[in-house]
């Protein structure tokens, strides 16, 4: 399932609605990304105020599906789900969780791994920060491609 | 022919949208692009590093020799870095 | 931080718990394992109707103190916690949970699979399973021997 | 010297927990065992097959050839199952 939204969710209920989609689920593997105290850039980092999530929203709920339907044939899933969020967001609070749920659980850890991955990489969002003193455009990490690059 | 801007791309030329009918000179994203850059000051200075930029044509990605139609939807935007 | 105990929790206040200790924590990745509906069996499985965790509680408590330190060793992890409930459970209740908090992603996520692992194969905890027709001890898998043998 | 038993060795052997002296002729857990087995049929049950099980001294996975003091704890159990 995809959800891209404005709002907060609650990670409780998010699990527990995919783990009782289906009695032979024995592990649920998750992730949450939270935005941090501080902005992105590797030398002398100030203090963030909060970031700004802009997006594409059709080709972001395309995207994402296709990264959910390309992890269910590569993994022994039984269900998964993506939130994304977008708009203005202040430190501490969730940006993005991906829960996958399985039999045994390497295929949820590997799966959820991988939805993450693709995501960073595929899925059009990009992030303003703002500080103190500056607003910038994140840059992208080149981690994040060599982490997407695994799975090919 | 439908052009959306995302991200600093969109701030530089100062929209997130337009449309008109696609010229017949332009094939693929590439003469666009070069059609675009001749359009401002904004414009020419969004696609000043062309090689940072990503687009997608409905919806995929695609490189920059792919051909264009009038009726296509065509994006601009920075890598992604949402997640 | 480690839990061994009866009782249920809950998995957003766990989460929440360990995202703001930190405020430079990007990431949460998080594991719960719950009891499936039917027994362990490869063939032939029944539906279940109960487990029972038994275990060595000063041992339990040792060993996954033991390896949560490891996993800070090896990875870059701010904060992470262990929950693993004993006694008499039900279809579809947790068992266990485990989530580690990073910077980055990728620490957390190999952190969390690390623990998980090592827990399979350390932690002294006994699952006794009741169908309609029998009640036996959960066998060990072979697969369990091997996930932990990738991190030696 | 405190023993405990877990999971099937504790239903085979019928108690949790028994202490006593350490004879002296005990030596290794190994020792232990081949003593416990003679000690009546729910032992012999429960150590029939010493390869599947496992043995912690004082909190400590060991090998059956681990020496033994009177003061230990000494555990037995099958492979672990939790998680």
């Amino acid at each position: 399932m995809i959800k891209v939204q404005k709002e907060d969710f609650d990670i409780s209920k998010e699990i527990e609605a995919l783990a009782s989609s289906d009695g032979s689920i024995g592990a649920v593997s998750s992730f949450v990304g939270l935005v941090r105290d501080q902005d992105s850039r590797e030398v002398s980092a100030e203090a963030l105020k909060s970031i700004t999530l802009e997006h594409y929203p059709a080709m972001t709920e395309k995207k994402l599906l296709e990264i959910e339907i390309k992890a269910k044939s590569r993994w022994n899933i039984k269900s998964s789900i993506i939130i994304h969020r977008y708009g203005r967001l202040e430190p501490g609070e969730k940006i993005v969780f991906v829960a996958c749920a399985s039999k045994h659980r390497q295929d949820a850890f590997d799966a959820c791994n991988f939805l993450m991955d693709w995501l960073k990489t595929e899925a059009p969002f990009w992030k303003l920060e703002e500080s103190q003193s500056r607003k910038n455009w994140v840059k992208k990490r080149e981690s994040d491609d060599k982490a997407a690059e695994r799975w090919k | 022919m439908k052009i959306l801007y995302f991200a600093w791309l969109r701030q530089r030329i100062g929209t997130d949208t337009e449309e008109f009918v696609l010229p017949n000179e332009i094939q693929t994203v590439e003469d666009l692009i070069n059609w675009l850059i001749t359009r401002g000051p904004g414009y020419s200075d969004a696609f000043a590093k062309p090689e940072v930029i990503r687009a997608a044509v409905n919806l995929e990605y695609v490189n920059f020799d792919h051909s264009l139609k009038n009726e296509d939807e065509v994006a601009f935007f920075p890598p992604v870095t949402g997640g």
